[in-house]
Order: C-alpha cells, then structure tokens, then sequence
C-alpha cells in the first residue's frame, strides 16, 4: 500500500475530528470532547509514527509519500502533498505535540469565552492545518494552509486567553497577514514568471525548482517571502507579537504556536527561499547572518530583562530562532544540519518550558516572575522538571538542542569566525536567563503565596514525560532524526552550489604525506 | 465652416451648468443646472452630428431629452418629498449623512 | 409603402425582453390588482420574471457553447446595438442571481413584523397622523418590484451595449429605478430621503459629463458604435483632444457608477441612508453591470488608446484602494463600514482592470483581465448581498441596530449568525479558503501580468490596512461583552435566510474549488468586436 | 604536501580495541550514573538506602577501575591506549562524532582518583548528612557528578569531553546550591555556572577550530595531524581550551566563582572543588599536550595564567577568617602550580598529574577535616571562634595535619615531591616564573600554619554552647585514609614511575638544566627554607597573640584587598554586571518603544490618518459635487498631460 495517502489521513484526521466535536451537542459535557481530542490526536500520531517507518531514508527522490492531483488549473496550483526529511520531522514534531498540549490543557478551554468543545476542535483544526502547511509541495496549496493556520490561532488566543487577549490576538493576526500578504505579491509573482515559461504556469515546488528567474526578479521574489517567514520565524525586528501573544494566550496555545508554527518560519526559509532562489539567498545571506546574531544576542537579553514568564520565553525563542536561521543561511553541512534538528529540538524544551510554567502560573495565578520563590521546597517535582526543560533550553549536552546549537556554531564559525564569536556568546546569555529565571522563581526562602502549593499531578507529569524523555534520549541518540535530515541537507547544498569547507589538514593525505 | 464656435457654445454652457451645481444651495436650481449641462452636450452632439454627415448625433440628443425628461420626474419626486419633510428645498439642509 | 424592419433578435434578447415585461406588468398589476393581493402578485411576478429570464440566459449561453475549448465568440444584436458575447452573458447571469436574491430580501416581511422595509406610503411625511395611519393600514409600496424589475433591465443592458448611445440609455434606465428605491424607507426615513438626494443629484451630474463624453467621443470617431470608434482610434484620424476629453468624461460616468475615487463620495451616505435590501442589491449588482460596461467600452471601443488611459487609471486604482481601506478605519457603523469597503473593492477591481494587454501577450490557460475581473465582481457580488442581508437582521427597538458597539457580543447571542458573518468578513480580507482569496490572487495576477507591479504592491499593502477594520468587527461580535442588553437577532423568514445561506455557500464553495468557474471564463471571457 | 622534516613528533593517541577485563570500561560511567537515576527519579521511596546505593556505585565502579588499572599494567607499554567505540553519536556532511571511550595511562590515573576518593567522600558524605532530610537527593546529584567526571577524562573526542565537561559543571551547580533556600547558596550556584559558561565559549569555538583545522575532533585524528596544522590554528586552539580551563579550574581571570562555591555543603567542596572538578583544565590541558606541545605562544599564556592565580589564591587564602574560604584560596593557589606545570610543556605535563593527585589527596583531606570541625562547631565556620581544638578532636587533628604538612611540602610528605619538582621545572624554563612558585610556597606555608595555628591550637574562643566533640567514625576512617595517601602519595614518583608512566600520552621531556647549575637537592633546601620562613612568620603573627574574636577593622591595604578578593567580584560588579543591567534596562524600553513602536505606530498613523480625512465627507453634496467635478478635472488634464505632455 505505497500509494495510501499518508500525509491526507493526518492532515484530515485532526480536521474531521475538529467538526466531529463541533457537531456535538453541547449537552454530552466537556468530558467527551476531550475525550474524543486527544483520541484523535493520539491516532494522527500512530499514523505519523508508521508513516516515518515506512519512510526510506536512502531514497533519491526529493519528496516521498507524494499524493498529487490538479485544483485551480488556470492557477497552476495543485493539491499536492509530500515530504522530505525535514518536512517529516516537522510534521511528526506536531503530531507528537498535539496530543501533549491537549493533555496538558485539558481545563484550559473550560472558563473560556467559549465551551472547552470549541477550545479542543480550534486545537485539532490546527494540527491539521499545521501539518498541510509541512506537507505541502505547491507553493499556492501551502500559502493557503499558511494563512488559514492564523485563524484557529487567533480564536485560540482571543477566546480563551489572559487579560488582553483581544488585543494580542489583532496585533498577532495583523502582523502574520501583513507578512502573509507581502508573501501572496511573491507567490502571484512566481504564477506569473512560471507562466512565461513554456511549461505553463505552475506551482509545484519540483517544478518550479527548473526555473531560472532572472537575477533582479529571483531577488524580489526572494524578498517577498522571506519577509513573511522573517516575520513567523520571529527574528529581530519583527518579534514584537510574539511576547504580546503568549503572555496573553494559554501555554498549550503558545507552544503550538511557538514549537509548531513558528518554524514555518525557518522551514519556509529552506524550502522556498534557498530551494527556488539559490542565487538571491547567496546574495543575501551576508544581511541575513547579521541580523540571525542579532536576534540571538538581542533576544537573549530581552530575556534577561523581562519579569513576565510567557514574555520571557517568548525572548529564549527569538535567540533560538536566531540560531536556527544562521544554521540556514551559513550554507554548510554542519549549519543546516543543526538548523534543522534545532528545528526539532527547539520544539521540545519550548514546549516542556511553556507547559511546566503554565502549571506554575495556574496554581500561583501570576505570571511575574517577582511573585514567586522558594518553590522547590514545596513542588519539588516541579521544580525539577522546570530545571530539566529550563536546561535543555540552554542547551546543556546530554540534552538534544545541544548537539543542534553546536552544529550550528560548528557551521557558523566556519562560515565566518567574527559571526561564530558573537553567535556563541548566546550560549553564556541562555544560562543567565534560564538560571536567573530558575532562581528568582525556584530557590531562596519560600514565598507566603506559595506556601501551600500543590506539586504536578498525575495529568500534568504525564503529558511533560513524554517529551522529558524525547529530550533526553535524542540528546544521546539523534540518529534516527539525522539520518532523514542530512540527505535533505545534501539536497539543498546541492540547490544552494555550495559545498563544505576542506579541512586545513586533511587527515586522509597524511598517510601519503607520510610516504614522501 | 468650422466647428469650433459652437463647440466653445456649448463647453461655455457646461462649465456655466457645472459651477451652477456647485454654488447654487435650491435643490430646483441645480437641478436646472444640470438640465443645462445635458443640453450643452446636445448643442454639442447636434453639432458633430452635422459635422460628421450623419444623423446618429441628433439621435441622441433626442434620446438625452428624453431621458432628461424621465430624471426630472424622478428628480422632481424626490426633492418633493424632501421639501414637504424639511420644509426647505436646500441641498445644504440634507446633510445627516456624514464622515 | 414598403421599409425594411429592424432585425431584432427577439431570442437572444429574451432575458432583456422578459425583465422589461415582468417590469411594465409591475406597473399594470399596481394598477389593477387590489392591494390587498399586489405583494404576493408582484413578488411572484418578479420571481417567476427573473427566473425565466435566468433560463433564458443559460439557453443563450449555450448558444455560444461555452464548454468547448473554442467557444463562439457570440452575437451582435438589434443593429449591433447590443453585443451577446462571454462577458455579456456571464454578466447577465450574475447579474439574475444577484437580482433574484435581491427580490427575496425585497419581500421579506417578517422583521418588520409582518410587513416590508419599505415606506407604507412615501408622500406620507414622516411623524405624521397619515404617517401613523399609513403602517396601521399596513400600507406598503409594492412598486419596489417593478421599480427593482426596471433596474435590472437597465443592469442587463449596460454590459451588452455596444454603442454609446445604448449605453447612456441603459446607464439611466438602471438608475433612476435605484434613485427612487433609495427613499423609501420604512425607518429612519429622513435618512433614506437625503440618501436619495444625494444619490440623485450626484447621478444627474455625473450623467451630465457622461452626456458631454459621448458627444466628444461622437465628435472624434464620427460615430456611435464601439467598433467604428475602436477603427477610428487605431488609424489615429481626428483630434486626440476630443478622444481624451471625451474618454476621460465617458470614465467619470462610469467610475462614478463603481464608485471609484474620487468619485466615491455618495457610496458612503448613499448606502447608508438606503433601505438595506436595496444597499445590498446596490451595491452587489451595480459593480457587475457598471465593471460589465466599463470593461467593454475600455477594452474594446479604446483599446487601441490603452497606453493613453493606462496610467491615468493606475493613479484612480491606487487612490480608491487607499481611500476606500484607510476611510474605513474609522467608522463606526456598520452599514458605512462596508460602503468603504466596496470602495475598497471597487479599488481591487481597478488593479484588475488594469491588466489590460493586447490578446498576443495573454499564452492560451493565462489569467486575462476580463477573467479576472469578471470572477472577483461574482465573488464580491454574493459575499455583500450576503453580508448587508445579515444586517438587516441584527436589529433592536428602532429597528436595524447598525452602530458596531451594538453589535458587541453577538457571537454569544447567536454563533451561527455572527460565524458566517465573521466567514463572510474574512472573505472580504482575502483569506485563503474563501472566494475574496481566489478572487483577488486573480485580479492581483492579471495586474502583475500586464506588469502592473507598483499598483500590485499598494493593493496587497491595502489589503493588510483593510484586514484590520474586517477583524476589528470580529473582535467586536467575539470578544467584546455587550453593553446593557446585547443585539437581538429577529430570527428572520426564509427568504433573507436562503439569501444569507447562499451568499455564504458561495463564498466557501468559489473558495476552495472556483477552478471549474475560472475556466469557464477563461474559455468565454473574451469580448466579440 | 606537508613537509615532515619541520614537523616536531607529539604522542600520537593509539586506539588498541577493547577486549577482555576492558569492555567493562562503560560500567564505570553506568554505575554511578544509574544510581543518579534511580535516586533522583526514584523519589522518597528511596530515601532509607538512598546513600548506601549511592555509596555502593561510586564503590562499585572503583573496584572496576582498580581491575582497569592493573590489566593495563599487564599490557606492554605500545597497546596501553584503549579505545571502546558505543555508538555514533551524530554526523552531519563530513563531521562525525562518536561515542567514543579512551582508556590511556592519563584517564587511568584520574580514574583512580575520581572513583576513590568519590568512594571515600560518599562514605563520609553518609555521616555528614545524616541530619539532612534531603539526603538521598544529596547522593544521587554526588552520583551524577561522580558519572560526567569519568565521562569528561574517557572521551575520546573533544564534544565528548564537553559533555562531561558541562555535566559536572550541572553537578556542581546542583550541589553548590544544594541548600537552594539560602538565597547566597542559589546565587552562588548561578554564579559558579555562569562562569564556568564563559568558559565553555572557549571549549565550544576550541572544537569548533579544531573540526575546522582537522575535520575531526578526536583526539586520535588530531593528534595524529596536529602536527601539520599552521601556527596560527594551533595557537588560537591552545589559547580558546586554556579559557575553557581557566573557567572550570578558577584561574584568573574567571577565579571569582570557587570562594562562593563554598556555599556547597563540605564533601562537594571536597570532592568538586578540590580533589577532582576543578583540576579538569589541568586534564584538559595535558591531555591536549599534541596541540600546546607544538604551540609555544599559546603555552606561555598558560604559565603566565598559572602564575598570576597561584599568587593570587594564595595572597587571598591569607586574609580569610572562614576556614573553607581559606582552603578554597589555597585551591586556587595550587591549581595555578598545575596550570604553570602544564603549561611548561613535555617538561611539566607529568609533573602538573602527579601534583594534581597528592592535591587531590591532601586537600580532601583537609576539607574533609574542616567539615569535621566544622560538625563539630555546628557548622560554624568562622577560624576566629575555633582555637585548641587538637584535644576536642584528635583525629582530625592529626589527620589535618597530614595534610598540612603536604601542603607545605615537608619532605617525605606527598606534597614535597610534586611541588618541588614544578618549581624546579619553573626555574628551568624562566628563573622570574620560578621566583613567583618559590614565593607562593612561601605564603603557602603562612596561611596555612595560621589556619593550623586558628583552629586547632591557642586558646577557645568557642561560640556559647558549642560543645565540639570527634565526628563518627563514618567520618573520621576516610579522613585517616586520604591522610595516609596524603603522606605516601610520594611513593609514586619512586625512580620517576609516574613521568614514565605518562610518557606515553603527554610525550618525552628532555632534561632540563637549572639556573646557576644549581643541583636539585640545592634547590630543594632553598624552597624548604623559604617554606619555614613563611611559617615562622605565620607563628609569630598569629601564634604568639590573642587572636581577636572579631576580625580586626584597621588592616593594612594589602589585608583588605585580600579580604576582598582582590577585587575580582568588585571588578565584574563594575565592569559587566551593572552596565549589562543598565544595557538591558535601556534595551527593554528600546524594545517597546522603538521596535514596537514602529509596528504600532504605523497602525496608529493609518487610524489618525483616517480620522482626519473622513472629515472630507462632510455631508453638503455640493463638496461632493465639488470634487466630483475636480476628479473629471483631474483625470482630463492626467489624460492630456500622459499624450501632450
């Protein structure tokens, strides 16, 4: 059965489900809805996981569980879905996270604008969109996944989040739609050089890959959606939304959106930018390398400075996107390899963080780090949890974003020593956070508000355990994520004409230099 | 002989319509002004209409008063029912509807 | 003593033919038919009219047999005075759908509590004991069915005309049945009164220019008919002047009519003062028929001068976009809110319109112009006629409740209402899955075609200002909780309902498959000459 | 092609398969690190035998390392460097890293160190915190640290080496701020990590470098090709690793976070920040020996490093009142002999070990001995409330000064061997770098004796009801063991086994000449006069006066310089810590001001925009006419202009 459309089933499982529980009475409760969330989330997994069994990692062709079929034909666009080795780990990245958030949440939706029903089916909704959006090989079927993905997000945030809700949801959905629509000028823009092809106007990413758009036109292009994806990832100075939107939206609403959808970000930058305008992202990787150490640096201080939790992550994110971006566009084996498991990893130690702090500011009802101390002594549980995901956000080694951060730096500091110097100092930054955080909020003598604080229950561990685990063994064992991502990797060194620095000394000649 | 005088007639009679509109505050009165608007082109269609030979030019200025005749209807209708509301046939008094 | 009779074609003009009958018999029936029978007379009359119409249009359309993949290209008519091609029908077609919404909202009377959105007797003056006695008689003026019967007559007519002439004519035979339908509001009728001034006076001047254009161009070309002016255009004879002068007041007139700016002024109060039903009919079906004849007259008649109008139009598209999305910003009615935004709209449609190319640029399966802006007024015409149709509903004591703080928790009060309003909001934004997508990634690509790349940019810039006023509404009906006592939503009968659930089906449905539609027009969009 | 004429020969890492009693090698690392498993995952169900599990595992994988030890003394000297492979950890286009465990004469040696005295300070560890309800967590974090320290000196690949790297410094930072609800504890915690950070830059672009150099980096490739490598590279390698050792073995100028790190309950300041952690630079060092061997810029900066933070430790270990901030100063102070040893090349390398041991011995050894007192003095630490303790409790007494006397470098004690023979290497290499070693003996031996002479001897000047009495015998066996390893830890030079020893890993040295062809026994006398001066100084400031109960305020200059550090936190205060807060305090605003402003700005001009211009629409259909008819005025003339114009 190699021709079962994988990639379908997940998108539509979450979507279905989602009216499912639409279409529910609103007298069977909020127990079933729930209920019937998670199963389907669980299912979409089960799926996704036989899905990247059957993935063939040494396969030649680019995409594989390919489905394909004619939509707006005068548009060129298709419905066309498949995945490379990135695009797998991204989507089986939401499929694992649906169901944690979901679990995580699960009295989240209930003292909401709306019922906990519509709460759930806005969350599968955006499973389902999220992954078309990694799924997608036409560049018109993925902007639309793109920009539909706002709408549950803006519902989410403005239905069910904290005190200015309405407001973070505008300003997100406003700041997302200006970037997106920027983007439509590109994409209508590659619908008109693609139709002076005498292939006709297409959309397929394949296809379109063929083209050579002239020099000045490729750059526009390029523009166009990398402002887009600039604005999703978020890099500097076009994060503004992002710590306006999770100080106001629930952890589970923000970990999709910042473990989840803000990698379109970075995952359009490699599929779009570097694979249809390999010249215009050489000439413009020297801006994009300043501004990614930037963010990295720029974010990690904000951090540093904020007292709000939700804000404060939503700065440790932008440092990271940093990273994860200057792993792209550094153009080595090392950098894009990193930049990818980043893509991963980041999602895992985000989510734990935005999850285990959610349950801290629920049972304190303050998201100010200054209202906290001295929670160790009563959550021990907690607390330790929190230190475990805080550190996987800095990146200790043993802990998967390690090796991503370490890759990067490898590629960076290859690609340019004065860009590595500065990247690196990220890492010093990360811990005085993430350490600042942890011992303003954890240790010191415990606090009156929290005296009588309950330690995680059962709910709560079970849905971070998962993703502790994760962390921990792809820290030791990253392989099975590498072996899909690099020959990705290869494909787009391939796209991009670039190939990895010779080493100094190569090892291999000694022998003969031996001989001599 | 040329054509020139008559046009300049007639484009003289539609700026005169046309300021008409513009300063008149009688609901009446500018509508009148339009009416001389339209009858300025007429001149003005007459005109090509024997200057081009053929007859589509004074076709058309009948088929404008023809038209002209049906808006005064509507025209009249309308400003009669605005007078007997606000008591005044000035475009100015209607001005509820703004910004 | 013998002639040679006008040919008419009697069967491809039927659609035409049957409207203007359904129209005088309207008029006949307010005579005969004893007013206690007229509403269901006239209504039936006017659907049964506009439904034969509608079949009538498709058994023409066949005629041309639009599925092939080289359809005919379609006919001239009564002495050429009318062109049946792709553009024409498709128009028509649109333009019957859209009029047949707009005859169940006419008749719609349960809001009012059994009676409809019109003056029971216009003379009457407002406040008065005749007045009071009027809408205790339950008088109503069932004229409104002939009057609209007559405006499509002119509607069907404005895109088919294939001379000038026609053209004035069915420009005014469209609206002064619009002047009138204008004032007669049953509420807030000093409101509608002003409305149909301003809408009256503002058209009689507008017609002024459009009348001096026609003798100018007249003057120019030595003829009427499209063609003879396209000829004389082409071989460059006569005085620029006159052709500029006279294109660029025949422009006013009609830009005058899409409300475009500068020349938008009257949109805003015009379809705020109306009768909602008529706004809605308004506002949907006269961009159809006005962009219809824009079109043609533009493409065909001075194709040849395009390099000369060109960038005139750019500046006009540009200016409409940005007064139409910046104006809206700030409004605070909803009825305002979306006469802006049909501004805005009307802006779009430029940007497409302005994909003018000559037919060897367009490589056979391209976007062309006519494609696009055809496909986006259908898109636009349903999602309006739906959107101002669901204000007419959220009402309260003085009757429909337009403010926008009125509006504040309506997503509580009743979600199915305020969901397909924020769908049909979204639409207007563009957001993918909806046909305001499809249809501006349409226009957008016929503009960028042509090269047109600077008006592309202001317009997806203006899209993004626009998105803000559409969620802004949302946020209003989702997160924002009433003040006092919400909106009540008066549960309406089945007429303005069906108008809402088609509106919105459209919407969807033109969203996510509008493939087969935009072939069809690929396929026909192509003007007979 | 390289040129191997000009190429200096550096110990190439062999990589002998592992076999027999060596594919046990994994089991040192997974013992202790399965007892930080179970009890830190186990939760209070394992808070009855926490400890002893703990205990058990470090126990466990000593025995292992012993039978290590000794099959490698079985091997002949060739195939002594074992490597076992685990797994590919991760590759990505060329750069392939894995798992990689090294098994040489070097990690032998810190093998036996780690898991033994680790095995000892458990067994102490087991009285220390007996009252601690937090106990079995107290084991499972020493289990933790006990598994990075061994992965850190087995990795056979500088990323795997930074695993361990930053694992003891997590391990560390859990214990220093062990009593987290101490807020100077937590900070100290964060201090000490954070630092150790700004070293980690250097580990990381050190590898990095080195990937980019050699296209690998472990240690077997690059050492087999360092060789070739070009000055530059090597250098700035050598000097981006000595930042990473200067962070981890406090040298100057990252030193300032091991004083505070004596917030940590006594055996982690032992076992952590004594015996084993801190000297971690020293390993990586030496065990680098193919890079700083070929480098001789990047090795000066380490014998200068080295120098300046043996004087400086030792210069602050003078002045301090509290006895483990003493000791800790006196760490500092030694490391910086190790770090000068190692950096003197082929010449030091086996000396810098040997210290690093007896170090390890003695030092325990005293910490351990002052966290005795210390529970005997209810956890007083101030040496100006101690005083003639040597009867209250004998054994600690003795067993202290064991280690004193190491210190000091009184022959035959463990001390003497190593320390004279860097300070003889110093003199060898450059005669001002030996002054400064004679020197810090000297004040060596002056804090030290009136460490000695505060606590143990003079009169009490004991706290109220403070009654010190002997530590149980869980305490005091481990003391008397590391004292009886701190006196005949010498024994391992006998006829120089450990230089030959490690020959192999860090290369041959060639014999140095001293100045002024001073024999070495000359040299030994001087170093042991100069060491008694110090301490017949020592005696008369402190032992023939009342020492006064609260430290005197009028001081001299020097005094309070040494109090404070010399001024080292002072420094970071000023220089980074309050302008980087003011820096984020301005960014914050900069943040929402300026770059949010810009975004919401552009919203809020539109909305004003509009506001104004809707005024327009005024409501007198004249206006409109009005500009109605300026529009067909406009478009006319724009047609014409287009045409004519």
């Amino acid at each position: 059965m190699n021709d079962f459309p994988w990639l379908s089933v997940m998108l539509f499982l979450p979507i279905v489900g989602a009216l499912v529980l639409v279409a529910l009475p609103a007298r069977v409760g909020s127990a079933l809805p729930k209920q019937l969330a998670l199963g389907t989330s669980l299912v979409t997994l089960v799926v996704g996981i036989v899905m990247a069994i059957r993935y063939d990692s040494d396969s030649s062709a680019q995409f594989q569980f390919t489905e394909q079929a004619e939509w707006i034909k005068s548009f060129g666009a298709h419905y066309a879905l498949g995945v490379d080795g990135v695009g797998l780990t991204l989507v089986i990245l939401t499929a694992i996270l649906a169901p944690v958030v979901i679990l995580a949440s699960w009295n989240d939706g209930d003292n909401g604008r709306w019922s906990a029903k519509a709460f759930f089916a806005w969350m599968l909704a955006l499973e389902g969109l999220a992954i078309g959006v990694f799924a997608a090989t036409d560049v018109f079927l993925f902007y639309v996944f793109f920009e539909a993905t706002l709408i549950p997000v803006y519902f989410l945030i403005g239905g069910y989040g904290g005190a200015n809700r309405a407001r973070a949801a505008v300003k997100f959905l406003l700041y997302s739609l200006a970037g997106g629509l920027i983007m439509l000028a590109s994409v209508i823009g590659l619908y008109v050089e693609s139709a002076k092809s005498d292939g006709g106007a297409t959309y397929l990413v394949t296809e379109l890959a063929k083209l050579d758009f002239g020099t000045d036109v490729g750059r526009w292009l390029f523009l166009g959606f990398f402002v887009a994806f600039a604005i999703k990832a978020p890099m500097f100075p076009v994060h503004t939304w992002l710590p306006d939107t999770t100080e106001n939206a629930t952890p589970g609403t923000s970990v999709l959106l910042v473990s989840v959808l803000d990698k379109i970000g970075t995952f359009g930058m490699l599929r779009f930018c570097l694979e249809l305008f390999p010249e215009a992202s050489r000439w413009a990787t020297p801006a994009i390398v300043v501004f990614a150490v930037i963010s990295i640096i720029y974010g990690a201080f904000m951090a540093i400075g904020s007292d709000n939790i939700p804000r404060l992550i939503a700065y440790t994110s932008v440092s990271h996107f940093g990273f994860i971006v200057l792993g792209i566009f550094v153009m080595n084996s090392q950098g894009l390899s990193g930049a990818n498991l980043y893509m991963f990893n980041h999602g895992l130690s985000t989510a734990a963080l935005f999850l285990v702090t959610g349950f801290l500011i629920s049972r304190r009802g303050s998201a100010l780090v200054s209202d906290y101390g001295g929670v160790e002594k009563v959550a021990p549980v907690l607390a330790g949890i929190f230190l475990v995901a805080g550190l996987s956000s800095l990146s200790l080694p043993g802990l998967s974003p390690f090796i991503s951060e370490f890759l990067v730096i490898v590629g960076t500091f290859s690609y340019s020593h004065v860009a590595g110097a500065f990247a690196v100092t990220g890492i010093v930054l990360a811990a005085i956070y993430i350490l600042f955080l942890y011992q303003r909020t954890m240790t010191g003598p415990t606090r009156d508000e929290v005296k009588d604080m309950k330690d995680l229950g059962t709910r709560e561990i079970a849905a971070l355990a998962p993703v502790l685990l994760l962390i921990v063994i792809l820290g030791f064992f990253p392989k099975p994520l590498l072996s899909v991502i690099n020959p990705a990797v290869d494909h787009t060194m391939e796209r991009v004409q670039k190939h990895d620095p010779a080493p100094d000394v190569d090892p291999s000649s000694l022998q003969e230099g031996a001989h001599e | 002989m040329d054509t020139t005088p008559f046009i300049v007639l007639s484009a003289i009679l539609f700026t005169i319509g046309g300021i008409g509109v513009l300063t008149r505050r009688n609901a009446i009165v500018v509508f009148m002004c339009v009416e001389l608007m339209l009858n300025a082109s007429n001149l003005a269609l007459i005109t090509f209409s024997r200057a081009n030979g053929n007859l589509e030019g004074q076709i058309a200025a009948f088929f404008v008063m023809v038209v002209a005749a049906a808006e005064v209807v509507v025209g009249l209708a309308i400003i009669m029912t605005i007078f007997r509301t606000r008591r005044s046939a000035s475009v100015d008094d209607a001005s509820l509807l703004k910004y | 003593m013998k002639f040679t009779a006008p040919h008419i074609e009697y069967d491809l003009l039927s659609p035409i033919l049957i409207i203007v009958a359904v129209a005088v018999l309207g008029v006949l029936v307010e005579a005969a038919v004893p007013r206690a029978r007229r509403y269901v007379v006239q209504v039936g009359l006017a659907v049964v009219g506009v439904v034969a119409a509608l079949v009538a249009a498709f058994i023409v359309l066949g005629r041309i047999n639009p599925t092939s993949d080289k359809p005919k290209l379609g006919y001239l008519v009564a002495e050429d005075a009318l062109a049946l091609d792709g553009p024409t029908l498709y128009s028509w077609i649109v333009i019957l759908v859209l009029a047949l919404l707009g005859v169940l909202l006419f008749a719609e009377r349960r809001l009012e509590g059994g009676i409809t959105a019109f003056a029971g007797q216009a003379a009457a003056l407002p406040g008065t004991e005749g007045e009071r006695q009027a809408s205790a008689k339950g008088l109503e003026h069932t004229e409104v069915f002939p009057l609209l019967m007559f405006a499509v007559a002119g509607m069907l007519a404005f895109p088919a005309a294939n001379d000038l002439l026609t053209l004035f004519v069915a420009l005014e035979v469209l609206s002064l049945p619009l002047y009138l339908l204008c004032g007669l509001a049953r509420r807030r009728r000093l409101l509608s009164q002003e409305a149909a001034l301003k809408y009256f006076m503002l058209g009689a001047f507008s017609s002024g220019f459009f009348v001096y254009g026609i003798a100018l161009v007249y003057g120019y070309s030595g003829s009427m008919s499209f063609d003879k002016i396209a000829f004389a255009v082409s071989s460059g004879s006569g005085s620029e002047a006159l052709l500029l002068g006279g294109m660029g007041m025949l422009a006013v007139g009609l830009l005058f009519k899409v409300g475009a700016a500068p020349f938008h002024a009257w949109t805003p109060d015009v379809y705020q003062g109306a009768p909602t039903p008529v706004t809605a009919f308004m506002a949907a079906a006269t961009k159809v028929a006005a962009f219809g004849a824009l079109l043609r007259l533009f493409y065909v008649a001075f194709g040849g001068a395009r390099w000369d109008w060109q960038p005139t139009f750019w500046a006009i598209a540009i200016l409409t976009m940005v007064v139409g999305s910046v104006l809206a910003l700030s409004q605070t009615d909803v009825k305002r809110l979306l006469a802006y935004s049909s501004i805005a709209h009307a802006g779009f449609l430029l940007v497409g319109f302005l994909g003018a190319r000559s037919l060897s640029e367009i490589n056979v399966g391209d976007i062309n112009p006519v494609q696009a802006v055809l496909f986006y007024v259908t898109t636009y015409g349903l999602t309006t006629m739906a959107a101002f149709a669901i204000v007419s509903v959220v009402r309260d004591g003085s009757g429909e409740a337009t403010q926008m703080s009125r509006w504040a928790g309506l997503g509580k009060e009743s979600p199915l209402l305020a969901g397909s309003f924020a769908f049909l909001l979204l639409g207007m934004a563009g957001i993918p899955l909806t046909s305001g997508f499809t249809g501006k990634w349409a226009v957008f690509a016929a503009a960028l075609s042509a090269g047109a790349w600077p008006v592309v940019i202001v317009a997806v810039l203006m899209s993004a200002v626009a998105a803000y006023f559409y969620v802004r509404l949302i946020v209003v009906m989702f997160f924002t909780d009433p003040v006092g006592d919400g909106p009540t939503v008066t549960v309406p009968s089945l007429l303005t309902s069906s108008v809402i659930a088609v509106g919105t089906l459209g919407t969807l449905v033109l969203g996510v498959v509008p493939g087969p539609l935009l072939d069809l027009l690929g396929r026909t969009a192509q003007f007979i000459r | 092609m390289v040129n191997l004429e000009a190429l200096h020969d550096v110990p190439v890492v062999g990589s002998v398969p592992t076999d027999g009693a060596f594919s046990l090698l994994w089991l040192v690392i997974a013992l202790p690190a399965l007892g930080a498993a179970i009890l830190l995952l186990g939760g209070r169900r394992t808070d009855k035998w926490g400890h002893l599990l703990g205990t058990a595992m470090a126990v466990g994988s000593f025995v292992i390392s012993l039978i290590l030890f000794f099959t490698l003394l079985g091997k002949d000297a060739d195939d002594r460097q074992v490597t076992q492979h685990l797994w590919n950890w991760f590759t990505a286009g060329s750069y392939s890293v894995n798992f990689d465990l090294l098994y040489d004469q070097l990690s032998a040696v810190f093998l036996l160190l780690i898991t033994g005295v680790g095995s000892l300070i458990h067994v102490y560890s087991i009285g220390y915190m007996e009252h601690d309800e937090r106990r079995r967590r107290f084991f499972g974090y020493l289990n933790l640290f006990v598994a990075s320290m061994l992965v850190l000196v087995l990795a056979a690949d500088y990323v795997g080496v930074f695993l361990g790297w930053e694992g003891v410094g997590l391990a560390s930072y859990l214990l220093i701020g062990f009593w987290q609800q101490k807020p100077s504890a937590a900070a100290a915690a964060k201090k000490a990590f954070v630092i150790n950070r700004v070293g980690d830059i250097g580990l990381s672009l050190g590898t990095a470098l080195i990937f980019i150099t050699f296209g690998s980096t472990s240690f077997a490739v690059v050492s087999a090709a360092s060789s070739h490598a070009s000055d530059g590279a090597l250098t700035g390698i050598g000097l981006l690793l000595l930042l990473a050792a200067c962070g981890k073995s406090a040298q100057f100028p990252l030193q300032t976070w091991l004083l505070d790190a004596m917030e940590g309950p006594t055996p982690v300041s032992a076992l952590i920040h004594a015996a084993t952690m801190v000297t971690a630079g020293v390993y990586l060092i030496v065990r680098s020996n193919f890079i700083f061997s070929l480098t001789e810029d990047a090795r000066t900066a380490v014998i200068v490093i080295g120098t300046i933070t043996l004087l400086m430790g030792a210069i602050i270990g003078c002045a301090k009142d509290d006895i483990k901030k003493a000791l800790a100063g006196s760490t500092m102070s030694q490391i910086g002999y190790m770090v000068l040893a190692a950096g003197l090349g082929p010449a030091g390398y086996a000396f810098a070990i040997f210290h690093l041991l007896t170090h390890g011995f003695f030092k325990a050894n005293m910490f351990l001995g002052a966290g005795s007192v210390m529970h005997g003095m209810n956890d007083d630490v101030n040496m100006r409330h101690y005083g003639a303790l040597q009867k209250a409790m004998p054994i600690t007494f003795a067993t202290f000064a064991t280690g004193y006397l190491a210190i000091l470098g009184i022959p035959p004690f463990a001390g003497f061997w190593s320390k004279d023979k860097i300070i003889e290497t110093a003199f060898a290499d450059n005669t001002l770098v030996g002054l400064c070693a004679l020197i810090g003996a000297g004040v060596t031996a002056f804090y030290m004796t009136r460490l000695m002479l505060m606590t143990f001897v003079g009169t009490k000047r004991w706290e109220k009801d403070v009654h010190p009495h002997e530590s149980p015998k869980v305490m005091t066996y481990p003391l008397i063991a590391l004292a009886a390893l701190s006196a005949l830890g010498g024994l391992l030079t006998l006829g120089g086994w450990i230089g030959d020893w490690l020959e192999p890993v860090t290369g041959h040295a060639e014999h140095h000449e001293l100045p002024f062809g001073m024999a070495p026994i000359v040299m030994s006398l001087i170093i042991l006069l100069v060491v008694a001066a110090g301490v017949a100084v020592a005696w008369q400031l402190v032992g023939q006066r009342e020492v006064p109960r609260e430290a005197p305020e009028k001081v001299s200059i020097f005094t309070r310089a040494a109090r404070a550090d010399l001024y080292g936190d002072a420094f970071n205060d000023e220089v980074i810590i309050k302008p980087g807060a003011a820096g984020i305090r301005g960014l914050t605003v900069f943040d929402r001001v300026v770059v949010d402003g810009a975004a919401e700005g552009t919203a809020t001009a539109f909305a004003s925009m509009s506001a104004r211009f809707r005024l327009l629409q005024n409501g007198f259909v004249r206006s409109y006419a009005l500009a109605l008819l300026a529009g067909a005025a406009l478009v006319i003339f724009a047609l014409l202009a287009v045409n004519f114009g």
